[in-house]
């Protein structure tokens, strides 16, 4: 049969479309169902955080980094409260150290499961999408209890946390753990071996190691690929060196090896969060005992007049800190994060730059869907677990 | 609606029994932008059940819904794309503006972010919060039913 | 004529419910037609000429092949109703007839229409293979 | 690994460029001249006893009154060292522009994009210099301190409902020749 002359479709999966995680542009050039090539288009939720963040005190930029990757609040606020501790060469209490470790680990849980849900539901399993989200709901009230919002806490503040522990912590934490278990077994029957999941996911989407190390992508991805690096191992932090779990890697780099490692990851937060929440008294010291950074307990702002111009002065004039410039890498559950903070030694930060992990995935996006079909851009696209609002900033 | 009469039989107007049936299955389209795109999911999913209001089945292309739910800030990028969605949703449509960074450019006064969706598209009920609980945005569709009674059939 | 008209009754329900609810829905749906709104959707982005554009030519392919089969499978209705009385020589008639179509379906097998993906779809396929097993 | 022995180590790699700096966090910090950053990147990424093969960012900080204005920052990870370095580049504000290590390390390829998008900072040679975040058509550099936090400007200009074949064929083609530029 002579060579059929065909002529490619341009195909555009434009920035409203139901599994782009967002508002990710992909004109798909196809010979039939075959992806020729791809060109990825971002930037249509730019939204200027870093220039808006030039313009706030130090404690307010809190709630403009978590808004940024909104999947991974607590792992943001905690890298930038590390990097401007840092700079001011302050030690936090160990205390809030295990506390940090244990919300940031929550909240990996909290990120894979939204994870799992949508990519669950657009590779077609619906249900798996209903149960993760019913799961975490349990750690949205664990959000709420400690600070009174779901999504966006803020409860970690620079030079610590902004208040004690609430009573019934503990319990909460506990219940949800013991419960989690069970739950993360009932999804792995409905994927692990499903032959439909198995189909949709095995040898698609993957990326060599050499590529995932090229495009600098630190995290789940590469940890998929085979590149065995976790910041809490290689450069710890928080004492995670004083905590024992394993970093699960795999060797395929497909859509499913990155499942397989995301769901390890979960059993891996939650022994962690087990030991964290066992070295963590109910009630202790929760900041670190800096008039200048620490505001003083209400009820001795009531009273004395001392604690009422320090409350003052803190909330209205911020504190200032030394210039200089910190990074310090956090592993949030897209990846390396981490918070490159410039001061001039005011009481605003001079530059606020956050590596965003789901910035370079969306970049290898194109190595892993050209050559497949276009049925799997959509589980690849679910697999790099890419969220906008960390690419776009 | 009269039932005064001892046959069985319930009268209503034509009008009544449209805007009825329109209010008790809005159909969404997905227009998820950011944060509140996630609070929108979970109002969607178990706990927070809007299939109880009708309104659970989120359309992917706007030919066959008829509410659009802004979740999220809209960037100048993003607005001429949302126009054209909005204008290829057939007639009886609604918008929600959902939290502050869709109603008023929320904490995002910078060049980047367009202050207020209503600049773009006319907006039926905004939702404040940021990102809103479920329940809030529950209500704020509530409130569009109620507003939808109300209308009369142009 | 006891039959027929249980037939008719589920003809005349099926095709009334589909006008009543089209044509209620043209009666009350206000329709505005807007040069904005009849633009092709895509994805909210400027649309690139019509929606008519070649598609390749496996689909077409595959559909042909559908086709056929598909009559086949009609033929066979009625002929399993009449098994008993058309007796032996009616079922060699039909499995000479299922004998030709089959032929067919090798032929088409064999010249590949019916594979779908691309070598990176089928070395995924195997590598499903080796793992699954 | 502390990094005054990673300083030796680099200045035996590429002698005479480095001017170490002390730094508060975990990265050793170290100024290059602006024109040699190719050459020394290469070295970083081959060489087996620095082994930098993971470019973890790329960004600019604007320190407007101040001359040098701009300080583009590179931040780079090895692996099996275990250690993280943070190469600095000054760069002046009359004609920011630097040589792209997007041959080096393909990551560098959007990051430098949103550096030029953000900052006005030009790559020499880089495959594919558009604007990453703001729309084609946005003029200035929102990052720059000089750049004002809000501007007043109507939110959505119409565009054209119907893009002609060939407008949208020239994009998407002098995006693919772009690219083949960058893999060939």
């Amino acid at each position: 049969m002579p060579a059929v002359r065909t002529e490619t479709m341009t195909v555009n999966m434009g920035p409203q479309h139901p599994s782009t995680h967002g508002v990710l542009r992909l004109v798909l050039e196809l010979d039939g169902e075959t992806v020729l090539s791809a060109a990825p288009t971002i930037g249509y939720l730019h939204t200027g955080i870093e220039k808006t963040a030039e313009q706030k005190k130090w404690q307010q930029v809190i709630p403009l980094v978590e808004r940024m990757d909104y999947l991974s609040a607590q792992s943001n606020s905690m890298a930038f409260c590390m990097s401007v501790e840092k700079l001011l060469g302050v030690e936090i209490p160990e205390r809030v150290k295990n506390i940090r470790v244990l919300l940031a680990e929550l909240q990996r849980i909290n990120s894979h499961l939204v994870w799992l849900g949508t990519h669950g539901m657009e590779v077609g399993a619906v249900s798996v999408m209903l149960y993760c989200f019913r799961e975490r709901e349990l750690l949205l009230n664990i959000n709420e209890m400690i600070a009174g919002f779901r999504l966006f806490p803020s409860y970690m503040r620079v030079g610590g946390l902004r208040e004690d522990l609430p009573r019934g912590f503990h319990e909460a934490v506990l219940a949800f753990l013991d419960r989690f278990a069970g739950k993360l077994d009932e999804y792995e029957d409905l994927l692990t071996k499903n032959e439909i999941y198995l189909k949709r996911t095995i040898g698609v989407g993957a990326i060599s190691k050499e590529n995932a190390i090229a495009y600098g992508l630190l995290g789940p991805i590469a940890r998929a690929a085979g590149v065995a690096y976790d910041v809490r191992k290689a450069f710890p932090y928080m004492g995670y060196e004083t905590y024992d779990f394993a970093v699960p890697t795999a060797t395929a780099g497909d859509v499913y090896a990155r499942y397989t490692v995301r769901v390890a990851e979960m059993r891996e937060s939650m022994k962690l969060c087990r030991q964290a929440l066992a070295r963590i008294s109910p009630t202790g010291q929760y900041a670190i005992d800096d008039p200048r950074i620490t505001p003083p307990p209400k009820d001795r702002v009531y009273t004395e007049m001392e604690a009422l111009i320090q409350h003052f002065l803190i909330y209205s004039q911020g504190f200032s800190v030394p210039a200089g410039e910190a990074y310090v890498p956090v592993e949030g559950p897209r990846g390396e994060q981490g918070f490159h903070v410039v001061s001039d030694g005011t009481n605003r930060p001079w530059r606020v730059k956050s590596r965003a992990p789901s910035l370079l995935a969306c970049q290898a996006l194109e190595q892993m869907i050209v050559g497949g079909l276009i049925a799997d851009v959509i589980a690849v696209i679910g697999s790099i677990d890419v969220v906008m609002g960390d690419v776009d900033r | 609606m009269g039932l005064e009469s001892e046959i069985p039989v319930l009268t209503t107007s034509v009008e009544k029994m449209v805007q009825w049936a329109r209010r008790s299955s809005i159909w969404p389209v997905t227009f998820g932008l950011a944060c509140c795109a996630i609070e929108m999911m979970a109002m969607s999913c178990s706990r927070y059940d809007i299939a109880r209001f009708g309104a659970e089945v989120f359309r992917g292309s706007p030919r066959q819904s008829d509410l659009m739910i802004i979740a999220g800030r809209l960037s100048r990028k993003m607005a001429p794309a949302l126009r054209r969605i909005y204008d290829q949703m057939p007639e009886p449509k609604w918008v929600i503006s959902m939290g502050a960074c869709a109603s008023i450019g929320g904490v995002f006064d910078n060049y980047a972010i367009v202050q207020g969706v209503d600049q773009v598209v006319p907006v039926d009920v905004y939702v404040p919060g940021c990102p809103p609980r479920p329940e809030s945005l529950i209500y704020g569709i509530v409130q569009l039913q109620r507003k939808i009674a109300e209308q009369r059939l142009s | 004529m006891q039959g027929w008209l249980s037939i008719l009754i589920m003809i005349v329900l099926g095709a009334g419910f589909a006008l009543v609810s089209v044509g209620l829905s043209n009666v009350f749906g206000p329709s505005r037609p807007t040069p904005e709104k009849s633009a092709p959707y895509e994805c909210g982005m400027p649309a690139v000429g019509d929606a008519r554009e070649r598609q390749s030519v496996k689909y077409y392919l595959v559909a042909m092949i559908f086709l056929l089969f598909d009559i086949e499978v009609a033929f066979l209705y009625p002929w399993a109703m009449a098994l008993r009385d058309l007796g032996w020589s009616g079922f060699i008639q039909v499995v000479l007839f299922v004998l030709l179509l089959l032929a067919g379906y090798v032929y088409v097998w064999r010249k590949g229409a019916l594979d779908w993906g691309n070598e990176k779809s089928d070395a995924a396929e195997a590598q499903r293979r080796r793992r699954v097993a | 690994m502390d990094s005054s022995a990673l300083i030796d180590l680099l200045e035996g790699a590429v002698p005479g460029v480095f001017e170490a700096v002390a730094s508060v966090d975990l990265q050793t910090t170290v100024y290059v001249p602006r024109e040699r950053v190719v050459e020394i990147a290469q070295a970083l990424r081959d060489r087996p006893e620095l082994g930098f093969e993971f470019l973890a960012e790329v960004t600019a900080v604007d320190y407007w009154p101040r001359e040098p204005r701009f300080e583009l920052v590179y931040v780079l990870v090895s692996i099996e060292h275990r250690r993280r370095l943070r190469l600095k580049v000054r760069l002046p504000g009359a004609d920011p522009h630097v040589a792209t290590v997007s041959g080096i390390w393909p990551a560098a390829n959007w990051l430098e994009r949103e550096v030029w998008d953000m900052f006005g900072i030009a790559f020499d040679g880089h495959p594919d210099p558009r604007r990453l975040l703001m729309p084609e058509d946005w003029d200035g550099f929102p990052l720059r301190k000089d750049f004002p936090v809000q501007i007043r400007r109507p939110a959505y200009a119409a565009e054209p409902l119907q893009v002609t074949e060939q407008e949208f064929r020239q994009n998407v083609q002098r995006d693919r020749l772009s690219r083949q530029g960058h893999e060939g």
